[in-house]
């Protein structure tokens, strides 16, 4: 109980000031505050890890129920275990982004990370949206003044689709609290049963629509493709990694946690969507010509991975959807940091417009050929738990999930035919000049590869890190 | 017995006693002038907070009356001396009165306890805003005031044929008396009534003069007829529907479509504006169609969300057109000009983004809190296809909401410091009447 | 602990990248040999015992996710085998490989036989995926070796994605198990067989045997195995020997009794058949050296599935075992063949003077092994796979030998009929292992013997083994006369015609067209996809467009305004008076 | 005594003449005329109703609302005169720069 949980906001709204201040004495570069004060945050939670955290509870609204208070629940551990590491390490290893000097930007990227954070730790609906919204405001801002193409579009549509998901996550909240009295967690998860039924289905489907949105998953996805594409690297990796686990985790406090019989009513269909999305969403991928955005897809596919684990109710899937999203938040936020040092080299996004980079640049090509194998899923690293126990749990619900295993088929080959495309083959003569990635580079991708081996051999630790739900 | 109203007309008085002898006296400052009005604002509004309103027949307010004459008083403090520090009065020897009147209009429309003396309150209300509108005699103030006043006298004599027919309906105006719904005559009185009224709160399709009187008007004044005038609106069929005249579901449900087509037609026509001024504007309205949905639903929740949701966008309002004013000056009209923005005023852009979000009900600013307030009202009815109408219709908002944001370009670098225009103590003054605005939006929330 | 084989393997790929270059392939032989000796040493220890060793992965919902190893005779034969061959083909590396960049391919190497280790000893299913997954990865990894060609990058992809097809249908199997008897482990599995339903069991086997096939390259999914050829030697030599086909072979064999009580034993032998013609009719046609002789491995392995359709394990095995010692035996010569001659066509091998290589006579060695001609082992081998062989597969397996014994020795004669002569190169490197492995083709017959204790293995000598023999002597002579003496009689002319037309037949275009349909649809789902983000897009400029319509509306006139609040208001009038 | 419908009919007349008048001219000083007649209406209607109800304060209310349609009328004109002063015209629908 060493560690207040209130760290987790204050550490980095101090940086947030620094980086205020260094704005206006210029002492040291703005990369350097954000990444000491993210590293602050991540040995607060290591720290934690250990000693465990004290919760924060300060009632704000008394009309309202608006209390800022932090909670861990059985869920937060590994959520806060990606949302602490993975910005950082991406913020280490990408230093070669145009947004890199912007003092907004890091302010911006600060706001996002802290209250991506809070969001697993809030024990208050109303404190858990409003840095829900910030997240959305903070992303919105970093692909409209930061990103490129058509960045201010794509921003738009990010909002658009991502409002709407946070106007039915608002609207489920404020159902509950008509029916229970209360937005804070604890009450709800005693009194959820109270909840009249008819108005439970009402919740479910506006947090279901929140999470299909935010996750996303097939028919909302349309956002993603543009978003993905615009934003800066770093906002990409946010994007990937973090943000879309803020709709997993909410469909697994929600559904499962809260209205597990409702969410078991609705299992197979939603099953069935989750099928249909993995398999769009490999073909959507292997059909992309741009790496970026054939990793975004990529990514939308292991959500929907994480959304038929979660969605099948069994408790091995849903451990295995947890353990997805924090493998699948690491190993995307490499490859994504990666294409972005390939881009920063090769002044191309486009798979088909490269080649024979593993020439001048070995060591890209080992950390991006082993984090490709981690995404497919061999064993050993981390996606494969996910994986595993996602069809493990899932197969006894509906054997037909199996079904989506054709979908990790097709990435497998449209990931080994990117690696083929990009790094294989003879060397484009443009291609002469370009230099291997630097050390920094070098230390945020072993970072990660760490993790992601870490979590592969030990899958336990995770499991072990969350209650059984 | 002392209260705010009294301090309030007290001080009119004086005000106009020193400006009629201002030759005689020798005072030819302005300066004094408008210390003495904003001494009498400041006084009025402390009275507000520690005695209370007045209560005397025909002007005794309702539960909610205490907390919105107080912002009322709160925020013509700030407004007028936003304009003073302006200096936009200084060509005009009645605004510091005009004012004056404008806000006991205000407050008594709040209070008022009966039909006609609401109706003399709104006049008073009317007629000074109609001086402060045209205080500065250029053209566009000149049809920024035609404008308002051709269409609020026919509004303003439909609401008294209204009253009138509900006198001749009921045979009293008191708030306590009305009733005897069924007659014919009395129900068009109402729908006058609602009509005379709807046009000072802005409400489609009564709403049309405010786009172009917001635009034209200068920007202080039309912070003041956007948050306290438009208030006055709201409070006053606020005041009528929930304490005087028994409401059916077909009134709920009319009144319920009238804020969803407010909503919606102000948020569509805002989206391809290409005047900042004019997107405030249309926000403004729709942000009335909000605190309407609040009084439609006719339950107490209801209420309460719409007088919190009447301060939380009167301050945001206030706010957004206070700091706009720092730009309008620098000739920043267009949407393409917003990114000159960060090069005038700091602080004035923090004002205008802080506005827009909390327009936009981000949180955790105040607006957010009055349109979750607002959302629970309508689910606590079971209007949930209410709500998911609302939501699509928000999702439109977002569109010139963020797209003004993300013009503004705030983020284009810090580093521009060097070209920043250097700022005039006035500029000054003014960015921290914007700043104190800002800090209300948040702090407003302890009301909630 | 069994797991101690497996260390050296992978400790030596995780040093290798500490060491200098020139040293990378000591480690690797280092760590091979001692892998060699800790699994020779349990196999003299262990013989006879079954040991089990498990370990907890994690724990959920209540069920343990146990990996677990076993040692018994043929896991331990296993692991023996394939560090031998490994250690082998570790050696000819040094010598084929001396000029290419070494360090990683040593590390590849090692953690290819690291896990080709763990596959053999794994009891639980789980741990053996894992192991199929690696020599996966590896085999890409080692095929594409040369990256910066197109094809071997190509075939690596290809030998993936196509063995990642049996991978899924091993996991899809491995999940449909656990469901069922809430286990891993492969033994226990095998116990509770009956408590399956069998709609159940047919799936999994059904999944079971296309995972085989798959990473043993039958029909059809064999393309990836000859693209393969395009990495370097020693890879072809330990992909095709006793490591990643033979894994395909070894699940079929650890999982015969799932797919005999599913009654799917028929499908493993008709598919047999099948690739085995196949390969034969291919192979006769065939240039390039080392494709003869991967059509050659797809022929071994068929014959292996041959025996497992015919519940003959022992035979599978003891097969295994001939084939990869005289297969990689083949590979090394062709190696040697090739660095010297700067080829692997046959017919520019031959017109590059061949005729007194020393690798000759440990050719016809492996030659004849492969055509199964006693005294040679793979004679022994054949007649023990026939053992279970009914009328029907009898004589299709006496036209399959008479068809490998002809396109054996026509690579053979055409190779070593040349007329010129050139020295080959020399290296002890080179002949070590050909020698040591020609030796125990020539005289691994006697290990038939010695198998009866290992495995129980059973062989038969009847008329179709006398037959088969005929019949690759038949193959043989032919050869002989169609490619050395060059005299071709009319009915072997229009043999060779009909396996020309069998060969014209692409098979592997089935596959290309389907990779490609596959591909193409995602170009499809892409496009789609695009205009569902256009098409929202474009929902949003039409929404503007009235929008910007609808501005005139505040046409700027007070008096309309003051017309649209009468209206307004007439309307208010008119629907209060409705609803009243 | 007349009846009180009567009455009522003859206001609504008076205001629909009002509102003719208002939405039928463009010169500001019609239109206020035709504002007058609608506020007047509403004094007959507060005067009638007071002697048919016996509510005297009916009639303090239509002496009130009397005051205030001056005042209104008042502010108008004087406008106007500055609309005239400056445009050279009392038609309301001559400014119309600010639109959309």
């Amino acid at each position: 109980m060493i560690i207040n949980l209130i760290g987790f906001l204050i550490i980095p709204l101090i940086g947030i000031m620094a980086l205020i201040l260094n704005n206006y004495t210029k002492s040291t570069s703005q990369k350097n505050i954000t990444i000491i004060s993210m590293c602050s945050t991540a040995v607060l939670f290591l720290v934690g890890l250990v000693y465990g955290f004290g919760g924060f509870d300060v009632s704000l609204v008394q009309s309202l129920d608006f209390s800022f208070s932090l909670v861990t629940n059985s869920l937060s551990t590994p959520f806060i275990l990606l949302s602490v590491f993975v910005p950082l390490i991406a913020i280490i290893s990408l230093n070669r982004e145009k947004s890199e000097s912007s003092t907004i930007f890091h302010i911006f990227y600060m706001l996002a990370y802290m209250s991506a954070i809070i969001v697993f730790i809030s024990g208050n609906l109303i404190s858990l949206f409003l840095f829900w919204e910030v997240t959305v405001l903070s992303m919105f801002f970093i692909i409209s003044l930061f990103g490129d193409g058509a960045n201010k579009r794509s921003a738009m549509k990010f909002l658009i689709f991502t409002q709407f998901g946070s106007l039915t996550l608002l609207g489920a909240f404020i159902l509950v609290f008509i029916y229970t009295g209360s937005f804070s967690l604890t009450t709800l998860f005693a009194t959820a049963s109270s909840i009249p039924s008819i108005v439970s289905y009402t919740i479910f489907i506006f947090i279901l629509v929140t999470a299909l949105i935010k996750m996303p998953v097939f028919p909302l996805h349309e956002w993603l493709p543009d978003a993905y594409l615009s934003a800066p690297m770093s906002g990409t990796v946010f994007l990937s990694a973090v943000m879309s686990k803020l709709g997993g985790y909410i469909l697994i406090l929600f559904g499962l946690e809260l209205f597990p019989s409702i969410l078991h009513r609705f299992s197979i269909p939603l099953l069935i969507l989750g099928i249909i999305a993995v398999i769009y969403m490999a073909f959507a991928a292997s059909g992309q010509k741009n790496l970026k955005s054939m990793l975004s897809y990529s990514s939308a596919f292991y959500m929907g991975l994480v959304f038929i684990g979660i969605v099948s109710t069994s408790v091995s899937a849903v451990t295995g959807s947890v353990i997805l999203m924090v493998s699948h938040s690491f190993i995307i936020a490499s490859l994504f940091a990666m294409s972005s040092m390939l881009f920063s080299r090769i002044g191309t996004h486009d798979i088909y417009k490269s080649g024979g980079v593993m020439k001048r640049m070995p060591v890209l090509t080992f950390f991006f050929v082993f984090m490709v194998f981690a995404t497919l899923g061999v064993p050993g690293l981390s996606n494969f738990v996910g994986e595993l126990l996602i069809f493990i749990g899932s197969y006894s619900v509906f054997p037909f999930v199996l079904v989506s295993l054709v979908g990790l088929l097709v990435a497998t080959n449209y990931y080994l035919n990117s690696v083929r495309k990009i790094f294989y083959g003879t060397l484009h003569s443009s291609l002469k000049k370009i230099s291997d990635i630097s050390l920094v580079e070098i230390f945020g991708l072993s970072l990660f590869s760490f993790f992601v081996i870490l979590i592969g051999l030990y899958p336990s630790l995770i499991i072990g890190s969350f209650g059984v739900i | 017995m002392i209260n705010s109203e009294y301090i309030l007309f007290a001080g009119i008085g004086l005000a106009i006693i020193v400006d009629l002898l201002r030759k005689e006296l020798h005072i030819e400052k302005q300066f004094y002038l408008h210390a003495l009005t904003l001494i009498i604002l400041v006084a009025s509004f402390l009275t507000e907070i520690f005695y209370g309103n007045m209560s005397i027949p025909f002007y005794s307010g309702a539960q909610y009356s205490y907390f919105i004459n107080g912002f009322l008083l709160f925020l013509s403090v700030v407004i007028y001396s936003f304009i003073w520090a302006d200096g936009g009065a200084e060509g005009s020897t009645y605004l510091d009165i005009l004012f004056l009147l404008a806000v006991g209009g205000a407050m008594l429309v709040v209070l008022s306890s009966n039909l006609l003396s609401m109706a003399v309150a709104i006049e008073m209300l009317s007629i000074a805003s109609y001086g402060l509108v045209y205080f500065q005699k250029s053209d566009r103030h000149l049809e920024a005031a035609v404008k308002y006043l051709t269409t609020s006298v026919v509004s303003m004599a439909i609401l008294l044929f209204g009253i009138s027919l509900v006198f001749a309906g009921s045979g009293t105006l008191s708030f306590t008396s009305l009733y005897n719904i069924n007659f014919i005559p009395f129900v068009a009185g109402v729908v006058f009534v609602v009509v005379g009224l709807a046009f000072k709160s802005t409400l489609v399709p009564f709403h049309m003069w405010a786009p172009d009187v917001y635009e034209a008007s200068d920007s202080a004044i039309t912070a003041f007829l956007s948050s306290i005038s438009k208030t006055a609106g709201l409070v006053a069929l606020i005041r009528i529907f929930f304490f005087a005249i028994p409401v059916s579901h077909m009134i709920s449900t009319l009144f319920l479509g009238i804020a969803l087509v407010t909503i919606f037609f102000s948020i569509f026509l805002a989206t391809v504006q290409d005047r900042i001024k004019r997107i405030l504007a249309y926000s403004s309205i729709s942000q009335a169609g909000f605190a309407f949905i609040g009084l439609g639903l006719f339950t107490a929740n209801g209420l309460f969300a719409s007088v919190f949701y009447i301060f939380s966008f009167a301050i945001a309002d206030a706010l957004i057109f206070l700091a706009y004013r720092l730009f309008e000056e620098r000739g920043i009209i267009y949407r393409k000009d917003a990114k000159k923005m960060r090069s005038v005023s700091a602080i004035g852009l923090a004002g205008v983004i802080l506005g827009l979000l909390s327009l936009a009900g981000f949180p955790p600013t105040i607006g957010f809190f009055g349109k979750l307030l607002i959302f629970e009202s309508i689910l606590g009815s079971g209007y949930v296809y209410i709500l998911i109408a609302l939501f699509f219709i928000l999702l439109f908002s977002t569109f010139y909401y963020f797209g003004l944001l993300s013009d503004t370009g705030f983020g284009q670098e810090m580093e521009t410091r060097k070209k920043l225009l250097t700022k005039s103590p006035r500029m000054r003054v003014k960015e921290i009447i914007v700043l104190i605005l800002i800090l209300s939006l948040f702090a407003g929330i302890v009301f909630a | 602990m069994l797991f101690f084989i497996l260390l050296p393997a992978i400790i030596a790929t995780l040093l290798i990248p500490l060491f200098r270059k020139e040293y990378s392939f000591i480690v690797s032989i280092t760590g091979t040999a001692l892998s060699l000796i800790l699994s020779g040493y349990h196999f003299y220890a262990g013989f006879g015992k079954i040991i089990e060793q498990s370990y907890t992965w994690m724990t959920v919902n209540g069920y343990s996710i146990v990996l677990s190893t076993v040692s018994n005779n043929l896991t331990l034969f296993m692991a023996t085998l394939v560090s031998f061959i490994s250690l082998m083909v570790l050696i000819f590396s040094t010598f084929y490989m001396k000029k290419e960049p070494q360090k990683r391919f040593y590390a590849e190497m090692s953690f290819f036989i690291f896990s080709m280790l763990g596959l053999v000893i794994s009891n639980s299913l789980l741990l053996f995926f894992v192991f199929w997954e690696f020599i996966g990865v590896s085999s890409y990894l080692l095929i594409g070796f040369w990256y910066s060609k197109e094809a071997p990058s190509a075939a690596g992809k290809k030998a993936l994605v196509i063995t990642r097809i049996g991978d899924m249908a091993l996991l899809a199997a491995i999940i449909i198990l656990f469901t069922a008897v809430h286990t891993f482990s492969l033994s226990s599995i095998l116990n509770e067989l009956s408590v399956i339903p069998p709609a159940t069991m047919a799936i999994v086997s059904v999944l079971l045997i296309t995972a085989a096939f798959s990473k043993a390259a039958q029909f059809p999914f064999y393309t990836w195995l000859i693209d393969a050829m395009e990495g370097p030697t020693p890879v072809s030599a330990l992909l095709h020997s006793a490591t990643m086909v033979a894994a395909g072979a070894y699940l079929a064999v650890l999982v015969l009794p799932i797919i005999q009580s599913a009654g799917m034993t028929g499908l493993v032998t008709g598919f047999g058949f099948l690739t085995s013609l196949i390969a034969a009719f291919l192979a006769l046609r065939e240039r390039h050296f080392k494709k003869i002789l991967a059509y050659s491995t797809m022929e071994s392995l068929a014959f292996m599935f041959l025996a497992i359709g015919t519940a003959n394990t022992g035979g599978a095995v003891f097969y295994l075992f001939t084939h990869a010692v005289f297969k990689s035996l083949l590979f090394f010569v062709s190696g040697v063949l090739a660095l010297s001659f700067g080829t692997y066509d046959i017919y520019k091998i031959k017109s590059r003077g061949s005729r007194k290589s020393w690798v000759l006579i440990p050719s016809l060695i492996g030659f004849l092994s492969l055509s199964a001609i006693p005294p040679f082992m793979s004679f022994f081998a054949h007649l023990s796979i026939t053992y279970g062989f009914n009328f029907y597969e009898n004589v299709g397996f006496v036209v399959i030998s008479f068809l490998t014994a002809l396109f054996a020795f026509r690579a053979f004669f055409i190779i070593f009929s040349s007329n010129r002569s050139r020295p080959t190169l020399k290296d002890p490197a080179a002949y070590f292992p050909v020698y040591i492995l020609a030796a125990v083709s020539s005289v691994g017959g006697s290990f038939l013997l010695f198998f009866n204790n290992l495995l129980p293995i059973q062989y038969r000598l009847d008329m179709f083994s006398y037959l088969s023999l005929v019949a690759a002597a038949l193959g043989i002579y032919m050869a002989l006369e169609l490619f050395y003496y060059k005299k071709a009689s009319r009915m072997v002319a229009k043999l060779y015609l009909l396996s020309d037309r069998i060969a014209n037949y692409r098979y592997d275009n089935i596959l290309l067209y389907t990779g490609n349909s596959i591909v193409g649809f995602g170009e499809v789902v892409a496009e789609f996809d695009n205009v569902l983000a256009r098409s929202f897009s474009r929902l949003a400029a039409s929404a503007m467009y009235l929008s910007s319509k609808s501005r005139r509306i505040q046409n700027g006139d007070a008096l309309s305004y003051i017309d649209a609040i009468f209206i307004g208001m007439v309307a208010l009038l008119l629907l209060v008076v409705v609803m009243l | 005594m007349i009846p009180f419908q009567d009455i009522l009919i003859l206001t609504s007349v008076l205001f629909a003449i009002g509102v003719y008048g208002i939405i039928s001219k463009r010169n500001g000083i019609y239109i206020i005329i035709s504002i007058e007649i609608i506020i007047n209406a509403a004094v007959i209607n507060f005067a009638f109703a007071a002697s048919f109800l016996n509510e005297i304060s009916g009639a303090v209310y239509a002496i009130l609302v009397l005051i205030m349609a001056v005042f209104e009328a008042v502010v108008f004109m004087s406008l106007m005169i500055e609309l005239s002063r400056k445009k050279g015209t009392v038609d309301i629908s001559k400014v119309g720069k600010f639109r959309g």
